[in-house]
């Protein structure tokens, strides 16, 4: 399985969380690659924090509005019934709970539903953008992530090592190995992917899972 | 009846030393042809409240990669590495906020609030230096209010009163900058004649306004 | 797609007991047919949230005369002299908040905060039971969220996608309270297509828009 | 000097004290009345805190639009230039120092420039409306009002009784007898009426006023 497999994997999963009428906000990344894989049988609205309701696919080349760019800057399109609004008004509907889902990448997430994923002191400091409204804001926050970091270490943690985003807001963690749920509990196991094991998965997970008796297939 | 400057009569209204809000959102809904002339007018030690340092050669970047910038009220530094760098030299302070919280604050700033409790950042290294205010059970943190002595933005259209209109994306924290700022100066792409803006289709009311400049659409000749 | 009630519908969502937001400043942009039906479904034991009671024979004033409430939430009552008679026979509890207050504590309550601090009210009987906090050497009031289970709006045209418009003065409260309530139901002048308005021109986007009443001027016929 | 006469001194001479380019809000019964009077030289922009700035004079009968009305429910225009908006925005603009004054009646006002005017306990209990938003907002407070009540009363008091507005937030007082600016020291008398005297004014205002050597002529 290539990284490319892997992504549209992860992202194929995150979209069938979502329910007709959802209003969905997909972060930079990955995140973004979710948009091509909603089932157009569902209306899911898509939310860009930088002003508008509405994003629609990537317009032809030739085509791009410069004033129409999602929030990582790339050119989208607004759908019709969309609509454009100020900042304040943006993180209104995103911290006043209006956000149905947000997908983000992450560092690191751990078994408390813990993210860390806007700096790495010393290294990287990007700031936190809207991340941190989003994770707080969004009534369901889904963490769509590779299972481990280039170096193969786990990002799945007990404990996240580094700045934290926001504390016990995370809801559902979705990588190309397995779909984990965050619970009072702990992390609980729903899918595996049919290419891995419940061994696999536990082993590259720091936080220890909690299998229940029925597990999944993720494919 | 609004008097209509160049950019460069724009920028000489920045002193050396001010607090300057800046429109825009990764450069786009930026005032580029003041930020130019800022750039050209050497002005120097500023504190910019702005939602991100665009990218070194677009919108505020440019501002950071001629070191005219003190300090940064920002949210998101990540597309220009200039800023990281100057940040990481001690060259820029760069105070990071996150983005909701950042609207919130000029938003309080025009509009005479003592500012705003969010639950935005409350258990992160956001909270150091706030202070957390528990209202029913819940968490907290106190948002005070941000004003500017001169905001830069760029509307789509204004008309000679001053009302403006926003296009898109274009619009992010410009209409919340025209509020909070002693001097406001904005680039449009269009002055169309009073009256030619329904009152209901007004985002940012003439009121808030002090100057226009003509944008790039018009003056490209 | 947005569903569209009769007025009768719309009442029916309303439970007795419940809190309601209702727009309109002095009747003025009221849902007026949602009002009359709801006073004909005789839902009773309401709390009220909206800018003042209106007339005896106009707007909510229609509810207060019905006996249909058992507190209000509002900034002015004067133009309604039933509410202050069965306010002072103890039939309805009055809560008098400054208008800019009121208008805060519901947006707060839309947009997840967890409150504002307001210079409005400091040292008047306003003050009463009210959190004071300092900052920066000022006193500020702590106006704490407002939120409803239910809020009965007008505006002027919705597309299908609950997309709403407003026009002049009747646009008061309405948008506010569209964000800080459980179900929204909006009274609208015209109901459009999808598309028939431009994004930018949109004052309250679809996503807060649950249901759509025709208003008079479509449904007269 | 009959009511009529003397509101109309009282607005007149209110209007005089707008600048070009004043933002002013006039609040309701008296105050409305300045608008007559304001200088054809001077752009002066009227808001109405129901929400749009730009207010115009009364239309011509027939000519009402239902949903163009002032804050006191009274049919009125908006001019070319006006712009509408929402009440947070309006109370934005109040609260947020950008109208320069704003022209209120009032039951009492008191020599630290306390006012009261929203309520009688027991008796009549309006609500304060946008008043206290005004009141505290407004960069210029001016109250215009008869110099005393119906029962010929001083309404200019040592200090108020009546439960308050806001604190120490009036600026000047016009009544059909004088115009009083409060100071940090007091209530200094401005100008007395031509049909009026030093003697009758201080007569009829239960705080003491402090006298200038030059005291002008209300006309």
């Amino acid at each position: 399985m290539d990284k490319q497999e892997k992504r549209n994997l992860i992202a194929r999963r995150v979209a069938s969380e979502f329910k007709d009428g959802d209003v969905v906000n997909l972060g930079i990344g990955m995140p973004t690659l979710v948009a091509n894989f909603l089932d157009s049988n569902k209306q899911v609205i898509l939310q860009s924090e930088n002003g508008f309701l509405g994003v629609g696919p990537a317009p032809e080349p030739g085509q791009e509005d410069p004033d129409v760019v999602n929030a990582g800057g790339q050119p989208v399109t607004i759908l019709t019934g969309g609509a454009c609004f100020d900042s304040a008004t943006s993180f209104g509907i995103i911290r006043g709970g209006h956000v149905d889902a947000t997908v983000l990448g992450t560092l690191e997430v751990d078994e408390e539903g813990n993210l860390a994923n806007w700096m790495v002191p010393g290294k990287l400091v990007p700031g936190m953008g809207g991340a941190m409204d989003l994770v707080v804001g969004a009534k369901k926050v889904i963490i769509a992530t590779e299972h481990c970091t280039k170096k193969g270490e786990p990002k799945i943690l007990k404990k996240c090592r580094l700045p934290l985003t926001a504390t016990k807001e995370v809801d559902l963690i979705v990588t190309e190995l397995a779909v984990i749920e965050v619970t009072l509990s702990g992390l609980l196991l729903r899918e595996v992917a049919e290419h891995s094991s419940l061994e696999e998965v536990q082993e590259k997970t720091e936080a220890e899972l909690i299998i229940p008796e029925e597990v999944g297939v993720l494919k | 009846m609004k008097d209509v400057l160049t950019p460069t009569q724009a920028a000489q209204k920045v002193k050396d030393g001010m607090a300057v809000m800046v429109g825009g959102f990764m450069a786009v809904g930026s005032p580029n042809r003041v930020i130019d002339a800022l750039v050209e007018e050497k002005v120097k030690e500023l504190t910019l409240i702005v939602n991100d340092t665009g990218f070194p050669d677009q919108g505020v970047g440019k501002m950071v990669a001629a070191d005219q910038l003190q300090k940064v009220i920002v949210s998101h530094i990540g597309t220009n590495k200039i800023t990281g760098e100057k940040m990481n030299n001690k060259e820029i302070e760069v105070e990071l906020v996150p983005q909701g919280t950042l609207a919130e604050q000029i938003r309080a700033g025009g509009s005479g609030l003592g500012g705003v409790l969010t639950p935005t950042g409350v258990g992160t290294v956001v909270q150091e230096g706030k202070r957390v205010i528990n209202v029913d059970g819940q968490d907290f943190l106190l948002a005070t209010p941000l004003r500017a002595d001169v905001a830069l933005l760029k509307a789509h259209k204004a008309d000679r009163a001053g009302n403006l209109v926003f296009r898109r994306a274009a619009r992010n924290f410009n209409p919340l900058m025209a509020t909070a700022a002693e001097l406001v100066i904005v680039e449009v792409d269009e002055i169309l004649e009073t009256g030619s803006l329904d009152p209901d289709e007004v985002v940012t009311p003439g009121i808030f306004v002090d100057y226009l400049v003509r944008g790039e659409v018009q003056d490209n000749g």
